[in-house]
């Protein structure tokens, strides 16, 4: 009994885990970059949601203003490609990562001028709701998350698959100019993207903020995250949430049964152990080069 | 426009291209070397700083710039360095030995390390030295017996030929030491550039099946240059840790690897100057921040800090700035200043325009 | 004759300081095939992609169906009609053969025709019909050239720029290219701008030709001129007297230098 | 004893056997070229030699070495040198850099002396440099020696692939298709430069090549492959005539 | 000469986190520093010499705090610290402090370095966590009857010096210690960790985590209808917003710590002074750290001002050494002495009741 309720509280926390390295996964694998403020988009997304919902700032329903603050994470996330990404566009893939790093500091800091440094939590109609399955008990919140991180992943897995623009995608990531000599507008397919990438970010952040608290230092989680999708196999869709399943799955039961003190290093002893073993990832997107 | 025959071999092994460029290094040179006297105690305190920094940039640009190789994790080699050369002094080694063998350990430990970090690529090496780098943090706390754990150590003034070296007591002893070692290293990795084995690391840099292909051997290059990489970020750190006298298991976090790739980059990767001006403008720029607050407070009237962590925002900024302006990173646009005044007045307007460049992916190897 | 529906004129382009292209002009007629002739370096391939948008010309103009479209987005020149077989392959390396091709058609939305030019280029290159699931990464570099080859005719071009689309190709295959070129032309009216080292079989194939060398045009003509030529014969044909040649290297120095 | 010997040697991808059951021997001193149409697995055959393949079974032996036993850098330190197909530089290298990274395995100095530039370094340093200018001399590449290899168009690329190939000093070279993209003029040169670096240099070259020309002009011995299996072996003449190689390979005209 | 005194300018430094981890706690206590400095200031400042107070950002990083004590020591040349961030940080900046003989005083950290010797120089205003711990652990033993007594802890100085305190309580109360859990600040599930003390048996489990952290520890019990476990913070979470997390899902949660909350004391004189002087400059309200440091900023106020126009930073010293006074607005009992240089010695035991923090006991 016990062993099943770690189960499926590892399994909801994965699935957050998972949410945040879609995002990761999205942008790299339409464009080969990281972009390590996924993680602080998803807290951005978090205190939009808040800004807009809770009752000490602008008190909307819970429903609208989701809607309107996936929507406004979107716009943000194109306006970022579109005025500071897009500068870079054809730079060295360093250069990219260092440029999100700092993006990061930016909108930790913009956060904090903003909502403050301490937690807040986001109303919402599922708060304290609970499912019950006889001894298991599984927050409302925990449900609407996996129920969440299941559709998109399968929906953004189909859309990469089936879809021109999604080939589009993988194609201008794999090579820019060929994707260019085939008249795909790769930067606007990036900027896409990358709005796809803040919507994403921005329901990550606000099932986040629903299920615990934000503050501005919780895009730190997204280094969690990012070793999620690198377990995954980065480049994967289905890998990001496999990989993000593993490592939430991992963290209840290290903490129920290895000793304290090494405890709380599993999740990264797991993944230095997995990349060992398998050098890049489950769901491996890297290829020995033909020559 | 200076233009430079080329009459002899030994043009392209010296490692100054003629005797201009030498006499300006040198200048430089006599420069750093008189610093105490020229500059006072928080000044030369900082420039202690930025070089403790450029060494430390050093280390991972061996790896990074010109290997190929990023890590995220260089934190863990600074501790590595810091810890060993205190544990050493404490046992009573003196310390012109403790030192060198401090970075000779954490050198070993990075080989040993890339052992099983060889077959990894991009940003899977990435990632799992980033997860050695937040490992560090539980390890010291977990080896309290040598580490002293979560209460950390503290390490005084050091004797070095009979001069007591005292980051606050004689600075300007610990700034010749710390200048001592950036310059050592700096020849060291010069050297490495002009012969076989830094040309093999370039080599796996930018093919691994060519590479491989010349006689190359790929893991053996990835693992000399893990261990002289770490070596040096190891002599820095145990700079680091005589510069803070204090540290814990809170010091070399996981930021601070992320700041180290942050400065090579900035700098310009593949570089030894990059190394230099990275370490400029993460180890200056934000007391230069911080001191020009004072004068915009001056101007603006109000002396209290109304927005915290401004600074830090105004930072970020900057860096994403100097990356949308010259990816290349400082010393990539110091070379096209350079030529600007070379080419003087022959040069074109737009000249330095950068021509669209297109990316191939890196997933394969 | 009638407006030339692509015309180059002075273009000049460059690689940071380094001049590459030195003011070149040309024209190209509907229904014709013109190709440029010129060693190595002497910036054929950089003219190429100067057209198709992916480099920007510093100076000049490029007028394709009477529109200037210098240094637009490439993928509004692809819109156009003009489709670029750039040198080197560059196929998208982890996509199928299958999805290289689509990618190939992706202007084009009458999916009807896409699956009508699929099923022609597999007809060109059965190779690719049987490894339409491999990765393309995975294919012989030859194998590759066909799928640029095949993935620039899905794109429905008026205007063809072709880089070299030999390169790597077995000798029949090269004849075989060299037919379909031809039938594409004849039968569909694909003009086309062709860059060959194989000089004689670009000529024959060709209506006209340019001659470029260190970034310059130093020649043109019609293609049966340029191949009365002497020098083209000397330098672009092979055509020389073996006894000079077999004691020690020498060479002739070009007339127009 | 052959140079080099590849005995029953088979390779699969997945489901597709790229070289299937092929021998060859390649003798001292000979210029021996593999032809065949695209994709019957030549560059294969030059990867199963560079080790960067398994093969599923068979034996290839250079020099009585079992290569079988080494490691891919193993291979160039018997003395095998290659070119690629699609040209694997180090791009962000100048010309004169690629060349010495071909010196390594004449390499003799440890890393001690080579932070300390001792006089041995330097003195191995001066000995590369004049080696690797006589090659750059020898292949007419003084324009390019300092510049990158990004910058370079691709017919001089193919150049410098051969020049660093030669800086290795092999006792075998590797061409791979050497004349692709080249001009006649620039393919004649190159035939002149292989026929000097077997006559001159004493080295033994095996290559694949699609131009005809160049192949009977250079070549003592010809293969001719397709999917993975030998069609014919002899002289150019003999290859060029048999009707199994016209049929897959040549076509009518040629 | 005195360093950082002139006719007309007292400069005091400090070395605190604006942007890092802690940014929650050091950002407002800087606002409320500057806020009490200010009006000092307004008022002609102290023996006719203003207040400079600079603070330093080092984001929870070591080498940044180096180089901000670099600054203010040896550019600004100040004249003593004041709410110095971090215990790390501070014990790195005693180096530098102790020969010169600058104090340090009101470090924002409770660790019980903070009074290392040489004490001379360094004043701390509350109890250490060590004590915290240790009384809110005995307190709820003797109270609820706990027999178990568990620890969650982040592996710092800080968590080990909460389990100490714990281990301490337990000691004194005479009950056992079960067992502890160690976790890393990005952690954000912790049924495993609950689900282990479950089975420990522990009914009184002490935090020492990042403030998100607890209240997620706490939601999640109540979750797992682990009711009768009770959860005992520091003063590291002894924040008003834990208190008023929606859903009421921090109700019972306790809290030890060195001073009262302000909200919960909204009405009373001096926090009601207060909220309505730091919403008037700052147009927003102020959070338990803002009163800590204006509470920090007036006592150093009143020290100097007893240091007597001489002023040294032995006559400062000596002056501190006097102070003893009730302070209304943080609600508890400042007095030093020589061989006292810790401010408020009680420890109070608060719990979180209908959104709002009650005091429940003090010792
Ligand atoms: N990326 C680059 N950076 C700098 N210079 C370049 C670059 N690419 C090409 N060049 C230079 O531009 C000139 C023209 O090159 P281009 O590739 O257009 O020649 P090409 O005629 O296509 O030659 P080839 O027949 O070998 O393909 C050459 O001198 C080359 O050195
Ligand atoms: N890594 C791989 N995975 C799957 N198939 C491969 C792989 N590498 C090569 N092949 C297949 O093996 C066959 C032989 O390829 P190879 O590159 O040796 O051909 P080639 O004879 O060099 O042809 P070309 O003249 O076109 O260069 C081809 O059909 C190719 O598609
Ligand atoms: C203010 C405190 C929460 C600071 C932190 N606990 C430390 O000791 O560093
Ligand atoms: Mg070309
Ligand atoms: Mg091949």
């Amino acid at each position: 009994m016990d062993t099943l309720q770690l189960l499926i509280s590892g399994l909801a926390n994965g699935c957050v885990y998972g949410l945040i390295a879609l995002g990761f996964v999205l942008i790299y694998k339409a464009t080969e970059a990281v972009n390590f403020a996924q993680g602080d988009l998803m807290m951005l997304g978090a205190f939009i949601a808040i800004g807009l919902t809770n009752a000490e700032y602008m008190g909307l329903p819970f429903l609208p203003s989701v809607i309107l603050s996936i929507g406004i994470m979107g716009v943000i996330g194109y306006l970022l490609d579109r005025f500071v990404i897009r500068l870079m566009f054809g730079q060295s893939q360093v250069a990219v990562v260092i440029l999100t790093i700092a993006l990061g500091f930016v909108i930790r800091f913009v956060a904090g001028l903003i909502w403050g440094h301490e937690p807040h939590a986001l109303e919402n109609p599922m708060a304290g709701g609970e499912v019950r399955l006889g001894d298991l008990v599984l927050g409302m919140e925990d449900v609407a998350v996996i129920v969440v991180t299941l559709l998109l992943t399968f929906g953004l897995f189909a859309f990469f698959a089936r879809t021109k623009l999604g080939l589009a995608m993988q194609g201008a990531s794999q090579n820019q100019l060929a994707a260019y000599y085939m008249g795909i507008p790769v930067k606007r397919v990036q900027g896409l993207v990358w709005a796809l990438a803040g919507a994403v970010a921005a329901i990550a952040g606000i099932l986040f903020a629903a299920k615990g608290s934000v503050d501005p230092s919780t895009g730190l989680l997204g280094i969690k995250a990012f070793a999620a999708a690198v377990i995954g196999g980065f480049g994967s869709l289905p890998g990001a949430l496999v990989g993000g399943l593993i490592v939430g799955v991992m963290e209840p039961f290290a903490a129920r049964y290895i000793a304290a003190g090494y405890s709380q290093i599993a999740p990264y002893a797991l993944l230095v152990a997995m990349l060992i073993f398998r050098p890049s990832g489950i769901f491996s997107q890297t290829r020995v080069k033909k020559v | 426009m200076r233009i430079v025959f080329k009459t002899d071999y030994m043009q392209d092994i010296r490692p100054w291209k003629d005797g201009h460029q030498l006499s300006l290094y040198l200048i430089l040179l006599a420069l750093v070397v008189v610093a105490p006297w020229i500059l006072n105690d928080f000044y030369l305190g900082e420039l202690t700083n930025v070089l403790i920094w450029a060494i430390a940039g050093l280390g991972l640009m061996i790896l990074t710039g010109h290997t190929g190789q990023a890590s995220l994790g260089h934190a863990a080699f600074l501790a590595m360095g810091c810890y060993a050369n205190v544990i050493l002094l404490e046992q009573g080694v003196p310390f012109v030995l403790a030192f060198p063998l401090a970075g000779l350990i954490t050198g070993i430990v990075g080989a040993l390390v890339a052992l099983p970090a060889m077959r990894l690529h991009g940003i899977y090496l990435a990632i799992f030295t980033m997860a050695l780098s937040i490992l560090v943090d539980d390890i010291i706390v977990l080896t309290e017996p040598w580490s002293g754990g979560v209460s950390g150590k503290y390490v005084g003034p050091v004797s070095l030929f009979g001069l007591e070296i005292d980051r606050w007591g004689t600075p300007w002893a610990f700034y010749w030491l710390v200048l001592g070692v950036t310059v050592a290293v700096t020849l060291g990795y010069i050297n490495l550039l002009r012969s076989p084995m830094g040309r093999s690391f370039i080599a796996v840099r930018d093919s691994e099946v060519s590479a491989q292909a010349m006689g190359v051997d790929v893991a053996r290059t990835k693992t000399m240059s893990f261990g002289l990489s770490c070596m040096v970020t190891g002599w820095a750190g145990a700079l680091m840790g005589l510069y803070a006298t204090v540290f814990n298991n809170e010091t070399f976090t996981v930021i601070i690897s992320i700041q180290l790739l942050m400065m090579i980059v900035i700098g310009g990767l593949g570089s030894i100057h990059g190394a230099f001006l990275g370490a400029v403008v993460i180890g200056f720029l934000p007391q230069f921040l911080s001191i020009s607050k004072e004068y915009v407070g001056m101007v603006f009237g109000g002396s209290s800090v109304a927005i915290p962590g401004l600074e830090v925002g105004v930072f970020g900024l900057i860096l994403i700035a100097f990356i949308l302006f010259e990816p290349m990173g400082l010393y990539g646009r110091w070379l096209k200043i350079r030529t600007w005044f070379e080419l003087f007045p022959f040069y074109r307007k737009d000249m330095f325009k950068r021509q669209k460049s297109y990316l191939k992916t890196e997933r394969l190897r | 004759m009638s407006d030339a529906l692509l015309k180059v004129r002075n273009i000049e382009s460059f690689y940071g300081p380094i001049m590459a292209i030195r003011g070149v002009s040309l024209d190209v007629h509907q229904g014709q095939i013109v190709s440029i002739l010129g060693a190595n370096g002497a910036g054929k391939t950089t003219l190429m992609k100067t057209i198709s948008g992916v480099m920007d010309p510093e100076k000049g103009q490029i007028i394709f169906a009477d529109q200037e479209i210098q240094g637009q987005e490439p993928h509004k020149i692809v819109q156009a009609g003009i489709v670029h077989v750039p040198e080197g392959r560059e196929v998208f390396p982890l996509l199928t053969v299958d999805e290289n091709l689509s990618l190939g058609a992706y202007t084009d939305i009458d999916r009807a025709r896409v699956e009508r030019h699929r099923e022609l280029v597999f007809n060109y290159f059965p190779i690719l019909k049987e490894r339409r699931n491999q990765e393309a990464g995975t294919l012989s570099g030859g194998q590759q050239q066909m799928l640029a080859i095949g993935r620039g005719l899905m794109g429905n071009p008026r205007i063809m720029l072709l880089d070299e689309p030999s390169l790597g190709l077995s000798p029949l295959l090269v004849q075989e290219i060299f037919g379909i070129l031809r039938r594409l032309n004849e039968e569909e009216g694909v003009t086309m701008l062709l860059v060959e080292q194989n000089a004689s079989a670009a000529l024959e194939l060709a209506h006209h030709g340019y001659v470029m060398e260190v970034g310059r045009i130093v020649m043109d003509g019609s293609a049966e001129d340029l191949m009365k030529s002497e020098d083209i014969q000397n330098f672009y044909l092979g055509v020389q007297e073996q006894g000079v040649r077999e004691t020690r290297r020498w060479k002739r120095k070009k007339t127009w230098r | 004893m052959s140079l080099l010997e590849f005995e029953n040697v088979t390779l699969k991808f997945g489901g597709l056997t790229a070289v299937n059951d092929l021998s060859f021997e390649v003798e001292e001193g000979e210029v021996f070229a593999i032809v065949g149409p695209n994709g019957a697995g030549k560059s294969t055959v030059f990867n199963l030699i560079s080790r960067f393949y398994d093969p599923y079974a068979g034996r290839i032996r250079f020099d009585g070495h079992d290569l079988l036993q080494v490691k891919p850098s193993g291979v160039a330190a018997y003395g095998v040198a290659r070119t690629f197909q699609n040209i694997e530089l180090f791009d962000h290298a100048t010309v004169l850099d690629n060349l010495l990274v071909g010196r390594h395995r004449h390499r003799r100095t440890s890393l001690l002396s080579e932070l300390f530039f001792t006089p041995s370094v330097k003195k191995q340093e001066l000995q590369n440099r004049h080696v690797v200018e006589e090659i750059i001399d020898f292949l007419d590449l003084q324009p390019y020696r300092d510049k990158m290899i990004a910058g370079l168009p691709y017919g001089v690329r193919k150049v410098v692939e051969v020049a660093r190939a030669l800086a290795t000093e092999p006792k075998l070279l590797l061409l791979d298709e050497p004349a692709s993209g080249l001009s006649v003029e620039e393919t004649t040169d190159m035939r002149w430069w292989i026929d000097d670096i077997r006559r001159q240099m004493g080295i033994t070259v095996l290559m694949v090549e699609h131009d005809m020309g160049l192949v009977s002009g250079v070549s003592d011995r010809v293969l001719a492959m397709a999917d993975g299996a030998k069609l014919a072996l002899g002289t150019p003449a003999e290859v060029q005539s048999d009707p199994a190689v016209i049929e897959a390979y040549l076509g009518r005209a040629a | 000469e005195v360093q950082g005194v002139t006719d007309t300018e007292i400069r005091i430094g400090s070395v605190n986190d604006l942007s890092g981890i802690f940014a929650a706690v050091g950002a407002p206590a800087t606002k409320g520093a500057n806020l009490y400095f200010d009006k000092v200031n307004a008022a002609g400042g102290v023996h006719g010499r203003k207040i400079t107070f600079i603070t330093e950002d080092h984001s929870y990083q070591m080498p940044k705090a180096m180089q901000g004590f670099n600054k203010l020591l040896n550019r600004d040349k100040v004249f003593m610290f004041m709410q110095n961030l971090g215990t790390p940080m501070n014990i790195a900046g005693f180096k530098l402090m102790d020969p010169k003989g600058i104090p340090n005083v009101a470090p924002l950290s409770a660790a019980r370095q903070m009074l290392q010797e040489p004490m001379h120089n360094k004043f701390t205003s509350f109890a250490s966590y060590y004590d915290m711990a240790r009384v809110g652990t005995k307190y709820l033993a003797n109270e609820f009857g706990g027999k178990e007594a568990c620890t969650m802890y982040l592996p710092t100085d800080f968590g080990k010096e909460v389990l100490e305190g714990t281990k301490a309580g337990a000691e004194e109360a005479g009950i056992t210690f079960a067992a502890e859990t160690t976790h890393k600040p990005d952690e954000s599930d912790f049924v495993g960790s609950l689900s282990k003390l479950k089975d420990a048996g522990c009914d009184i489990v002490s935090l020492a985590v990042g403030v998100r952290q607890a209240i997620t520890i706490v939601g999640t019990a109540k979750k797992m209808g682990l009711n009768d476990m009770k959860f005992l913070g520091t003063s590291a979470s002894f924040l008003t917003v834990v208190a008023k997390v929606p859903g009421g899902v921090t109700e019972g949660f306790y809290a030890a710590a060195s001073w009262q909350d302000l909200w919960a004391r909204a009405d009373e004189p001096a926090p009601k002074a207060f909220i309505a002087e730091y919403k008037a400059a700052y147009g927003e309200d102020p959070v338990g750290f803002s009163m800590l440091g204006y509470a920090a900023a007036s006592m150093v106020v009143k020290a100097l001002e007893a240091a007597g126009p001489d002023l040294t930073q032995e006559s400062f010293i000596k002056a501190m050494e006097t102070l003893d006074y009730t302070d209304d607005l943080v609600g508890n009992h400042i007095d030093y002495g020589p061989n006292d240089h810790q401010g408020a010695d009680k420890v109070y035991v608060q719990v979180v009741e209908n959104g709002n923090w009650k005091k429940l006991y003090e010792e």
